[in-house]
C-alpha cells in the first residue's frame, strides 16, 4: 500500500474482519438453505398440482375437479402393451443386477450393459406412450353409465378409489368447519382478551388464566382431537360431526386468538385510556372507543392466522368431523335442520392423508393426490398471505 | 383542622387571597406498603395556577392524580387517612361519581396523547361518549376550545386531519382544547412540557398563562424554571413530603426551607 | 413569538421612564422653588423624595424577581441591569433634589435672595436638560443623544468649579452671609451630582444598546 | 330520569352522586365480571381436556391389570418364560446361518462358480453342522408351541366366559324388567322376539296350535301392536329359554386346574433341555476344527462357540425361573402402570398377550424431535439473526413474510411431500454408488425417521424463527448503537450484547419448537415409517435412518380402528395423557426460563 | 478555505485559542431527497465543551451523528459535499476504519443505554472486545473510568450487580464512564439530560466540567440555560443552518445574530 | 452538592471584599494624608482609584455573566445583587476618597494645616471604621453588625452638621481662609457620604441576610 498516509483511523487487515465475513456467509447460508427448501416443496406442489388444476383450453381452471365428488377411477389398459412393457422392465431389471455382479475389472461389459439398458428404457418410453393413448379411464359413474364394458381380455382392468371425480365435498367441508370454527373462537377470543388487557388485576387468578392459555397453545393437535373425540363425540354424544369438529377446532384456535387479540389491546399506548378516561368517559366506553376501534386492524389480522392454523390441522378434525369419504353435500339429504350441523363432513387435510396414505401412489392417483395437496395450500396460503400482508400494513399505518 | 403550612398573610402581599378551590387535609397515601405520600394539607386556590417541583419520585405525580383519582386504576395505591375536598366535596367519599368528577377536573398527561382520529373528532370525543350529538353545539364547541388552547389558527384549515399528524407541541395544545371541551374547573397538568423542545414549551406555558383566566390549573413540572415562569404558587415536595408552598416569588427569591432554596438553587442532592 | 413576561419587561421599562421623569420633576421644582423664591415650590419637592425612594424600591425589586423567576439572558438581562442602576441614579436625583430643598430653604429663611453672580439658573436649567435627554435616550434608544449627553456633564462641572471660585471670592462674603454661600456652593455641589448622575444613565443606556 | 329537586345547590359540584346501580353494582363492574367469566373459559377448557383425558385414560390401568392377571393365571407368562429359551436358541441358530451365508459370499468372492459352492456348503461336513444344529432344537420348539396353545386356548375361554357373563347380566336385567308391568317393546326386542318364535316354529313344525298361535302373534307384533299379558308371558318364556341356554354354554375355567396342564411335566422339558445340551455340545465338539478357509468366518465361528457355552450356563437360570413360577403370586396395580410407561413392546391385537408399552412411542417420538431441532435450531436461530441484524432492509422485508408463511403450510402437505418426493430422494440419494461407503448406505426404509425430522425441522423452523427474530427485535436499538458507538464490530454487538440480552427469550423460542415438534401428527404419521420398536441405538449414526413410531401418530393411527371402552383404546387415551403432560411441561419451562432471566437481564 | 463563520479573536478573550480537533468546511447532508443541513463549516477546540442549541428537527443530532459516522447506519443518510476532519483525517474517506474512528469519538444517548450486563461488565464490554482479557488491566480500566464518571463511589460496593438496577442518572454517568473505557480523546452527547430530574442533570453536568479537562466535547442539548452552564463554545442551529458559532458568554449575552438573541431569550417561535 | 459555578460565585464574593478593602484603604490613605499632613500618601490615595473603578467593572462584568449563564435564583441571586449595588458603593467610596485628596491637596497647599476644631480625626475614623464594619459585617454575614453600621451612620452625620455649623462661624473666618473653609467643608461632606455609602452596604447585607 504505497503511496497511502498511514494513520490513526486507516483500515487494516485483520483476521477479526475475515471471521466476521466467514459467519455473515455462514449465516446468510443457512437462511438460504431454509429459503429454498421451502421454496422447493412450493415449486413442486405448485408445478404438479397444477396439472389436476388447469387446463390447457377455457376456461383454463378444472373446475369438474374442484367441484366434483370423488369417485373410484376405472382403468383398462391394453393387454398387450402391458405385457411388453414388463417384458422390457424385466430386461433392464436383469441387465441392471448382471452390472452390479460384474467384478470391477469388466469394464467393457459394464458398458456394453449400459447401453443395452438405455436403449431398452427408449424402447420403452415409446410403447408408454403408447399405452397412454390406447388406456381407457372411467369414472365410477361414466363406468357404470357404460352399456358395454371394455373386455378384460383386451385390457388389464384396474381401479383406484378417490382417483375420479374431483374433490368438491372436502372443500365445502373445509370451509364449513373453519368458517364455524372461526366464529366460536373470535367471539369467546376476544372477550377473554378484553378482559385479559383490560380488565385483569395482577394476581392468583389472573396468573392461572394466563398460564393455562400459554399451555393451551402448546397443546399438541391431537391431543385436543382426543379431547374432542372425548367429550364431544362420545360424551355428549353428537357423534363425528362438523359441531363437534367446530368446537375442537375452536377450542384450539383459542390461544392464538387470545394471545395476539390481547397483544393488539396492550399495544394500544396507555395513553389513549388514560386520556378519556380523564375526560370523564367510563371503562367501557373507554375501552369501545379508544381501545377497540385500534385494536381490530391487529385483532381480525391474526385472527386470519388463526384460520390458517384451524384450516391447515389435521389431527383433530380426524376423529371428530372427518368423513374419508361421503358423496353426499352436507346439504343434501338432511331430515332436519339441526342434521346439518350434526352431520360428519369430508375435509381437504383427511382427504390429503388418506389419499398419501391409503393409496399407493401412481400416474392415475398422482394428479389427484398432487391436486388437493395445491388446493389445499393454496387455500391455506391464501390465508396466511392476506394476514401478513394485512399486518405489514397495519404496523405501517397506525404507529403510536 | 389547620394547614400546617400556611402561607403567611404578610407574603402573600396585601391582596385578598381568592376562595380555594381544592382543599387538602392531612393526606397519607401508599402504594401497598410503601407509603408515597406523608401528611399533605394545601390548599389551591382559584383561577391561579399551583406548580409542585421536586427531585424524582417524590410523589408529585401521585398526589397530583389524587385529585381526580386516576390513583383508582392502580390497584395498589390507597389513600390511608386525610381528606382532599373540592369545592368542598370530599371526593374520595363512597357517594362520588368519579366520572363525573373526572369531567369537572381535567388533565392532561406528559406525553401527549391524541386520539387517533381527526382533530375535531380528538376534540368532540368528550361531548360525544356525554352523548351530545347536535353538530352545531359540536362545532361550536369545537372551535371555542381550540380557539382557548390558541390552536385555532394553526389548524382551522384541516380540522378532518389526523390529530397525529400535528407536531409535538400541537399535539399537547390538542389535548389541552380536548380536555376543554367537557368544561372542567380545574385542570391537572403532569409535566406537559417534558417532552417538548423549549419553543413548543413556550406556546405551551404561554396557554397556560391565558388559561388561567378561567380554569384553575395544577401542574407538575421538573423544570424549575418553567414553575417559576407560570405559576403563581409553587409548592415542593421531597421524598413524599410537602416541604414548602408559598407563592412563587417567595419560593424562588426567599425560600423559607433550606432545602427548598439547596433545591431551586442548584445545591441539593 | 412575545411572550407573556415580556409585558413585565415594558411594565419595568415604564416604570423607569416615570421614575426619570418625576426624578426630572423633582429637581425642576427644587430649583424653580431656589430660584423664584417660591417656598411651595420647595416644600412640594421636599414631598416628592419619598415617592421616588418607593419607585425605586418597585423597580429594584421587579428587577430581582424578574430575573429570579424568568431567568433572562441576552437584551433583556441588559435591560434589566440597566433599569437598576438607573433607577438608582434617579432616586440619588430625587435625593440631591431634596438636599437642595433643604438648603434652598434654609436660604430662603435666611437671606431670601440668592447672589446673581451664581450662574445657578443656567446649570440648574442644564442639569434638568441633562437628566431629560438621558431619559428620551432610554425612551428614544438613541445611541447619539447618550453621547451627547456625557458632553453636556463636562459645562455643568466647569459651572460649579466656577461657582466654588466665587464663593471664595472676597467680594462675595459681604454681599451674603457664610451659611448661605455655603449652602449655595453645596446646592451647586448637588446640581453637579445631578448631572454626573444623567451622565450614569446616558452610559448605561449606551452600554444597553450597544452591545458593550 | 333526574329529578330537577335533586339538582345539587350551585356551591357543590355535580359529582357528589353516584350514577344508576343495578343489582347493587355498577354497569362498569357487570361489565368486568362479564369479560372475566369469559376469561375463564381457557382454564375451563384447560381443565376440561385433563378431565376427559383422564376419563378415558384412567381405566387403562384397572383393564391392563386384569389382562395382565389373565396373562399370568393362564399361564401364558409362564409359556413366555420358556419362549425366553426357544428365542436364544433361535438367535444363535440365526447368527449360523449368517455365517452360513457370509460364508457363500466369501466364496464366490474367491471366484468360485455356483456348482462349486454349493458342493462345498452342502458337503456332508457341512450339512452336519448346520442343519444339525437346526435339527437339534425341534423338540423344544414343538413342546413349546404345544404348551402354548393350551395356555391360549385357557385364556380365549375365560374371555369367552366373561363377554357370556356380562350378556347373562343383560339378559336378567331384561327378564326383570319385563316381569315388571309397564315394559314396553322396542324395536329391537320386537324383532328378536320374532325372530325366535319363528324359529319355534320350525323347531315344532308338527304342533300346528303353537304354529298358528305363534303366526298371528308375529304378525301382531309386525304391527307394532302393544303386548298384553299373554304374549308378555311368552315373551318371558322364550328370553328365559336364551337364558339359560347361554348359562350352557359356559364352561368355567378353573385356573389352578388348567395351568397343572401346562406346568405338569417340567420333567420332559428339562430332558429336552438336556437334549438340547447334549446335541450341540456333540455337534461343536465334532466341528470344533471345522475350517471356513477365511480368518474372518473363523473367527467368527469361534465366537459362535463360546456364545453357545454362555447359552448353556443360562439354562440353569432359566430352570430356576421356571421352577419358581407361581401363577398364584398377585400382581400389583402399580405394576400396569409401571409396565406401560416402561413396557418395551407396543403389540396390539395379537392372539397371544397384547402388549402396551410406551417407551417405543416415547424414543421414537424423541429421535424424530432431536432429528428435527438438530437442523431447526442452527437454522432457525442462524437465519434469525441474519434476518434481523446483518441482511438488508429488502432482504429482512421478504425473508420474514416468507418464512412465517412456510410456518402456514399444513402439516399434511408436507406429510404429503415427504411420502412422495423426500423419501423416495433420500433413498436414491443414498443409493449413490460414491456414499456406498456410509455404513448404513444404501437405506432400506424410504420412510424412516430422518425422513420425518427433516420435514419437522421445517415445521419449527418458523416458530423458532419468528420467535427468537422477535425477540432479538425486542431488543432496544440504542443498545445496538451503544455497542457500535463503542467501536465493536456488527458481529461483536449481535454476539455479545444483542443474543445475551435476548438469550432466555430464544432459548424459549427453541423449547417452543420443540413442543411444536412433539407435538405434530401428520408428518410423522406420513414419513416416520410407523415401525413400532424401539430404535436400535447401537447402531450408531444408522439408527437415525431407522423407521420409527411415535405418540402422536400412533393415536391417529389406531385410535380410528379401536373398540371403545376396550384397554387398547384407553391405552391410546393414557399415551394422549403423556403427550399433554410432556407439552405442558415444555411450555412452562419455556415461561420458567424467560422468567427466571429476565430478572438476571433485568 | 475559509471558516464563514469565524470567533472574532476580540471576543474570544485575550486568551490564545486551543487547537481545532474536528473541522468541518460546507457540509451539506441529506436524508434521502430531504437535506437536512446546509453549507455547515465550523471547528470545534480542543479541551472544550461545544454545545449545539437549536429547536426541534434544525439537525442538531444530524450533524453530531457526521461525528463518529452513526449516519451510516441510516440507508437514506448521505453526505451530499463538504468535509469533516478529526485531527486532520477526513473520516469519511474510503479508506477510514469506522471502528478505530468509532473508538476514537465516543458518544453518550440521549436515553441511556447501559447493557444488561453488570457495571463491570459495562464498562469492561469496550476493552474486550478489542481482546483485552487480562483481569488486573480491566480492573483498574473500570476503577478509573468509573472514578472520572464520578461514579466510583456509588457503585464500588455492587459491581457485579445489573446495570439496570441503577437510577436514572447513574445509568447516564454509566454509559459515559462506558464510552471513557476505549480512551476516546472525543466525547459526543446528544442531549445526555433530557430524561433526566434536575438533580441527576446537575450531577451529568458537574461530570461534563470535570471531564472537559482531558476530553473535547460535544453537546447536543435543548436545555438552553444548560447550554449557558456546561459550554465553552455554543453553536445556534436553524432549519439546518449555523446561524451563530461563538463563546458561550458571547452568545448568551451579546449574541450578533438576531435570530439567536430571540431563540435564547425565548422570543422565537 | 456544591456546583461548580458556585466557586464563581465565591470568586465574586472574594472580589467584592477585596474592592471593599481597598475603598477602605484608599479612604484610611486620603484621610491620613491630609490628617498628616502627608502628601505621599494623598498622592498614593488618589492614584489608587482607577484600580477601584477597573475592580467595579470587573465585578459588575462577573454578575452581569452570572446572571445570564447561570440563572441564579434565591440567596445566590441575592449576592449578586449585593456584589452589584455594593461594588458601587465601594467604588463610590473610593471617589470620595478621590476628591478628598484633591481637595485635600489643595489645603495643603494653600494653607499646610487644619483648623484642629474641626473633629476630622474622629469623622474620618468612624468612617473607616463604618467601612471596615459593613465589609465585616458581609464577610461574617453578621446581621447584629449590620445594623450597628446603620447606627453609627448617624454620628458621622452629626459631625457633619457640626462642621457646618463651625465652618459658618465668623470666628473661623481668621483662621484659615476661605477656600480651606470650604475644601474641609466639602471633605467633611465627602466623609458623610462615605459613611452613607457603609450604610447602604451595610443595608444590602442585611437584604442578603434577612431574606427582606
Ligand atoms: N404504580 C406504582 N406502584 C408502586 N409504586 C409507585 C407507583 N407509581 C409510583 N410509585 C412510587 O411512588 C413514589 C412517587 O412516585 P411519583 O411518580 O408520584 O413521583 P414523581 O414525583 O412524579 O416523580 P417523577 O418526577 O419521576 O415523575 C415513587 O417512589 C415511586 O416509586
Ligand atoms: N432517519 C431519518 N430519516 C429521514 N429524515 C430524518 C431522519 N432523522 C432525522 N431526519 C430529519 O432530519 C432533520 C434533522 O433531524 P435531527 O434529528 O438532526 O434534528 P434535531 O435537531 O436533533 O432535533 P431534536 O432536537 O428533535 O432531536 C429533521 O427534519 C428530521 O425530520
Ligand atoms: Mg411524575
Ligand atoms: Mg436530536
Ligand atoms: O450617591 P452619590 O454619592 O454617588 O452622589
Amino acid at each position: 500500500m504505497e503511496g497511502k498516509v498511514i494513520h490513526r483511523f486507516s483500515k487494516r487487515f485483520s483476521k477479526k474482519a475475515f471471521f466476521e465475513n466467514l459467519i455473515l456467509n455462514i449465516l446468510r447460508i443457512s437462511t438460504y438453505l431454509v429459503i429454498l427448501f421451502a421454496g422447493f416443496i412450493f415449486l413442486d406442489i405448485g408445478i404438479n398440482g397444477s396439472k389436476a388444476i388447469f387446463k390447457s383450453q377455457a376456461p383454463f381452471i378444472n373446475t369438474d375437479f374442484l367441484t366434483q365428488k370423488p369417485e373410484t377411477l376405472h382403468v383398462f389398459e391394453p393387454k398387450h402393451i402391458d405385457k411388453k412393457l414388463k417384458e422390457i422392465n424385466a430386461k433392464i431389471l436383469s441387465t441392471n443386477i448382471e452390472n452390479k455382479n460384474l467384478s470391477n475389472l469388466a469394464i467393457e461389459d459394464s458398458k456394453k450393459n449400459d447401453l443395452l439398458i438405455k436403449s431398452l428404457q427408449a424402447k420403452y418410453h415409446v410403447l408408454d406412450k403408447q399405452r397412454k393413448e390406447e388406456r381407457l379411464l372411467f369414472s365410477d359413474t361414466e363406468f357404470r353409465a357404460l352399456e358395454i364394458k371394455p373386455s378384460k381380455s383386451e385390457y388389464v382392468y384396474e381401479t383406484y378409489a378417490y382417483s375420479g371425480g374431483g374433490i368438491g365435498p372436502a372443500i365445502i367441508g373445509t370451509c364449513l368447519l373453519v368458517l364455524g370454527s372461526i366464529a366460536i373462537a373470535l367471539s369467546l377470543g376476544v372477550l377473554c382478551a378484553i378482559y385479559l388487557s383490560e380488565y385483569s388485576r395482577p394476581g392468583k387468578v389472573l396468573q392461572i388464566i394466563r398460564l393455562s392459555i400459554l399451555n393451551l397453545s402448546g397443546v399438541p393437535s391431537i391431543v385436543f382431537g382426543l379431547f374432542g373425540f372425548g367429550m364431544f363425540v362420545l360424551f355428549f354424544g353428537w357423534g363425528v360431526s362438523m359441531i363437534a369438529g367446530w368446537f375442537t377446532l375452536a377450542i384450539m384456535a383459542l390461544p392464538v386468538i387470545i394471545s395476539a387479540s390481547e397483544e393488539s389491546m396492550r399495544s394500544i399506548p396507555k395513553g389513549f385510556r388514560e386520556g378519556s378516561l380523564a375526560l370523564g368517559a367510563s371503562k367501557w366506553t373507554a375501552i369501545r372507543t379508544n381501545v377497540l376501534p385500534y385494536a381490530l386492524p391487529g385483532i381480525l389480522t391474526s385472527s386470519i392466522m388463526g384460520i390458517a392454523r384451524v384450516a391447515g390441522e389435521t389431527a383433530p378434525i380426524m376423529f371428530t368431523a372427518a368423513f374419508a369419504l361421503r358423496d353426499q353435500l352436507p346439504w343434501e339429504g338432511l331430515e332436519k335442520a339441526s342434521d346439518f350441523i350434526f352431520q360428519g363432513v369430508m375435509a381437504l387435510p383427511y382427504h390429503i392423508y388418506v389419499v398419501s396414505s391409503k393409496i399407493p401412489q401412481n400416474e392415475y392417483t398422482e394428479n389427484m393426490q398432487y391436486g388437493s395437496a395445491f388446493v389445499f395450500l393454496f387455500i391455506v396460503g391464501f390465508f396466511a398471505i392476506s394476514s401478513i400482508v394485512l399486518r405489514i400494513r397495519v404496523r405501517k399505518k397506525y404507529k403510536w | 383542622m389547620s394547614l400546617d403550612i400556611q402561607v403567611k398573610p404578610a407574603e402573600a402581599g396585601s391582596k385578598v387571597l381568592p376562595p380555594e378551590v381544592i382543599k387538602i387535609r392531612n393526606l397519607d397515601f401508599s402504594y401497598g406498603e410503601s407509603q408515597a405520600l406523608f401528611d399533605i394539607s394545601m390548599d389551591v386556590y382559584e383561577k391561579e395556577v399551583t406548580a409542585f417541583i421536586g427531585p424524582s419520585g417524590c410523589g408529585k405525580s401521585t398526589f397530583l392524580r389524587c385529585f381526580n383519582r386516576m390513583n383508582d386504576l392502580i390497584d395498589i395505591a390507597k389513600i390511608k387517612s386525610g381528606t382532599i375536598k373540592i369545592s368542598d366535596v370530599d371526593i374520595y367519599d363512597e357517594e362520588i361519581d368519579v366520572i363525573e368528577l373526572r369531567k369537572h377536573v381535567g388533565m392532561v398527561f406528559q406525553k401527549s396523547n391524541p386520539f387517533p382520529k381527526s382533530i375535531y373528532d380528538n376534540i368532540a370525543y368528550g361531548m360525544r361518549i356525554q352523548g351530545i350529538k347536535k353538530s352545531s353545539e359540536l362545532d361550536s364547541t369545537v372551535e371555542s376550545c381550540l380557539k382557548s388552547a390558541a390552536l385555532w389558527g394553526e389548524v382551522k384549515d384541516r380540522l378532518n386531519e389526523s390529530a397525529l399528524g400535528l407536531s409535538g407541541g400541537q399535539q399537547q395544545r390538542l389535548c389541552i382544547a380536548r380536555a376543554l371541551a367537557v368544561k372542567p374547573k380545574i385542570l391537572l397538568m403532569d409535566e406537559p412540557c417534558s417532552a417538548l423542545d423549549p419553543i413548543a414549551t413556550a406556546k405551551v406555558e404561554e396557554l397556560i398563562h391565558e388559561l388561567k383566566k378561567n380554569y384553575t390549573i395544577v401542574v407538575v413540572t421538573h423544570n424549575m424554571q418553567q414553575a417559576a415562569r407560570v405559576s403563581d404558587r409553587t409548592a415542593f415536595f421531597y421524598l413524599g413530603r410537602l416541604i414548602e408552598y408559598g407563592p412563587t416569588e417567595q419560593i424562588f427569591m426567599n425560600p423559607e426551607n433550606s432545602q427548598t432554596e439547596a433545591y431551586v438553587s442548584g445545591r441539593f442532592g | 413569538m412575545k411572550r407573556y413576561f415580556h409585558k413585565e419587561l415594558n411594565d419595568l421599562k415604564n416604570k423607569l421612564i416615570l421614575l426619570g421623569e418625576k426624578s426630572n420633576e423633582i429637581a425642576r421644582l427644587a430649583m424653580d422653588g431656589l430660584l423664584e423664591n417660591d417656598i411651595e415650590k420647595v416644600n412640594k419637592a421636599a414631598g416628592m423624595d419619598d415617592y421616588l425612594d418607593d419607585l425605586e424600591q418597585e423597580i429594584s425589586y421587579a428587577c430581582i424577581r424578574y430575573i429570579s423567576l424568568r431567568a433572562p439572558v441576552s437584551s433583556d438581562l441588559r435591560l434589566i441591569f440597566v433599569a437598576l442602576k438607573a433607577s438608582r441614579d434617579f432616586e440619588r436625583i430625587g435625593d440631591e433634589a431634596h438636599s437642595i430643598t433643604r438648603k434652598s430653604s434654609k436660604i430662603l429663611i435666611n437671606d431670601g435672595k440668592l447672589s446673581e453672580q451664581f450662574n445657578l439658573q443656567e446649570m440648574s436649567n442644564l442639569a434638568c436638560q441633562l437628566i431629560k435627554d438621558a431619559i428620551s435616550c432610554f425612551v428614544e434608544e438613541d445611541l447619539e443623544k447618550a453621547f451627547a449627553v456625557l458632553k453636556k456633564d463636562r459645562e455643568i462641572d466647569t459651572i460649579n468649579q466656577k461657582h466654588f471660585e466665587l464663593i471664595s471670592d472676597i467680594s462675595m462674603q459681604e454681599k451674603i452671609s457664610d451659611p448661605t454661600r455655603f449652602n449655595t456652593l453645596l446646592i451647586s455641589k448637588s446640581i453637579e451630582r445631578m448631572g454626573d448622575h444623567a451622565k450614569n444613565i446616558a452610559r448605561e443606556v449606551i452600554f444597553l444598546l450597544s452591545k458593550e | 330520569m333526574e329529578d330537577p329537586n335533586l339538582e345539587p345547590k350551585d356551591t357543590a359540584p355535580s359529582f357528589s352522586r353516584k350514577r344508576l346501580v343495578l343489582f347493587g353494582k355498577d354497569s362498569d363492574s357487570i361489565i368486568k365480571s362479564f369479560f372475566g367469566s369469559s376469561a375463564t373459559i381457557s382454564i375451563v377448557v384447560l381443565a376440561l381436556i385433563t378431565i376427559f383425558l383422564f376419563k378415558e385414560g384412567a381405566g387403562f390401568i384397572n383393564q391392563y391389570h386384569k389382562s395382565l392377571k389373565e396373562y399370568r393365571l393362564s399361564g401364558l407368562e409362564y409359556v413366555d418364560i420358556l419362549k425366553e429359551n426357544r428365542e436364544n436358541f433361535t438367535e444363535l441358530n440365526r447368527l449360523l446361518t449368517d455365517i452360513r451365508s457370509n460364508w457363500i459370499k466369501s466364496l464366490k468372492s474367491n471366484g468360485l462358480s455356483q456348482s462349486e459352492i454349493s458342493s462345498i456348503v452342502m458337503s456332508p461336513d457341512s450339512k452336519s453342522l448346520f442343519l444339525g444344529y437346526m435339527r437339534a432344537g425341534k423338540s423344544l420348539k414343538s413342546y413349546i408351541k404345544n404348551k402354548m396353545d393350551l395356555a391360549i386356548e385357557v385364556r380365549d375361554q375365560h374371555i369367552t366366559n366373561k363377554n357370556l357373563r356380562e350378556t347373562l347380566n343383560n339378559f336378567a336385567q331384561k327378564i326383570e324388567d319385563v316381569e315388571k308391568f309397564n315394559y314396553q317393546l322396542n324395536d329391537v326386542d320386537r324383532s328378536q322376539f320374532i325372530l325366535r318364535l319363528k324359529e319355534k316354529n320350525l323347531n315344532n313344525a308338527t304342533d300346528y296350535e303353537l304354529v298358528t298361535n305363534n303366526e298371528s302373534l308375529i304378525n301382531s307384533l309386525r304391527d307394532g301392536d302393544a303386548i298384553n299379558s299373554q304374549t308378555r308371558k311368552i315373551f318371558l318364556e322364550l328370553i328365559k329359554e336364551q337364558y339359560v341356554d347361554i348359562e350352557n354354554t359356559i364352561k368355567p375355567v378353573d385356573f389352578s386346574s388348567e395351568i397343572v396342564k401346562i406346568t405338569s411335566n417340567k420333567e420332559a422339558y428339562f430332558k429336552i433341555l438336556v437334549g438340547l445340551e447334549s446335541d450341540i455340545q456333540k455337534i461343536l465338539n465334532e466341528k470344533s476344527l471345522f475350517d471356513f478357509n477365511d480368518d474372518e468366518l473363523n473367527k467368527r465361528f469361534s465366537k459362535f462357540k463360546d456364545l453357545n457355552y454362555l447359552y448353556f450356563e443360562t439354562i440353569d437360570e432359566h430352570k430356576d425361573k421356571i421352577k419358581q413360577w407361581n401363577q398364584n403370586q398377585p400382581i400389583e396395580i402399580l405394576h400396569a402402570l409401571i409396565s406401560f410407561i416402561t413396557g418395551k413392546d407396543w403389540i396390539t391385537a395379537s392372539d397371544q398377550q397384547d402388549w402396551y408399552g410406551l417407551l417405543p412411542l416415547l424414543s421414537g417420538s424423541l429421535l424424530v424431535s432431536f432429528i428435527a431441532l438438530f437442523f431447526a435450531v442452527p437454522l432457525g436461530v442462524g437465519a434469525a439473526i441474519y434476518t434481523n441484524q446483518m441482511a438488508s432492509s429488502i432482504e429482512r422485508n421478504w425473508i420474514k413474510p416468507y418464512i412465517e408463511f412456510v410456518s402456514a403450510i399444513p402439516s399434511v402437505v408436507i406429510g404429503f411431500f415427504g411420502v412422495v418426493v423426500l423419501g423416495e430422494a433420500i433413498r436414491n440419494f443414498s443409493n449413490l454408488s460414491i456414499l456406498s461407503w456410509v455404513p448404513f448406505f444404501p437405506l432400506g426404509e424410504r420412510l424412516n425417521v430422518f425422513t420425518a425430522g427433516l420435514l419437522l425441522a421445517l415445521m419449527a423452523i418458523p416458530t423458532i424463527f419468528t420467535l427468537a427474530e422477535d425477540a432479538i427485535n425486542n431488543v432496544p436499538k440504542h443498545l445496538k448503537e451503544a455497542s457500535l458507538a463503542i467501536g465493536a464490530t456488527r458481529l461483536q454487538t449481535t454476539a455479545r450484547v444483542i443474543v445475551p440480552s435476548c438469550l432466555s427469550a430464544i432459548i424459549s423460542a427453541i423449547m417452543l419448537g420443540f413442543g411444536r415438534v412433539i407435538g405434530e401428527t401428520m408428518v410423522v404419521l406420513l414419513c416416520a415409517g410407523n415401525r413400532i420398536k424401539i430404535p436400535e441405538f447401537t447402531d450408531g449414526i444408522g439408527v437415525f435412518f431407522e423407521p420409527v413410531h411415535t405418540m402422536t401418530g400412533i393415536i391417529a393411527q389406531e385410535m380410528g380402528e379401536v373398540v371403545q371402552g376396550s384397554v387398547h383404546y384407553r391405552a391410546l387415551f393414557m399415551v394422549g395423557i403423556v403427550l399433554f403432560f410432556t407439552s405442558m411441561l415444555i411450555n412452562i419451562g419455556a415461561q420458567w426460563i424467560v422468567k427466571k432471566y429476565k430478572k438476571l437481564e433485568a
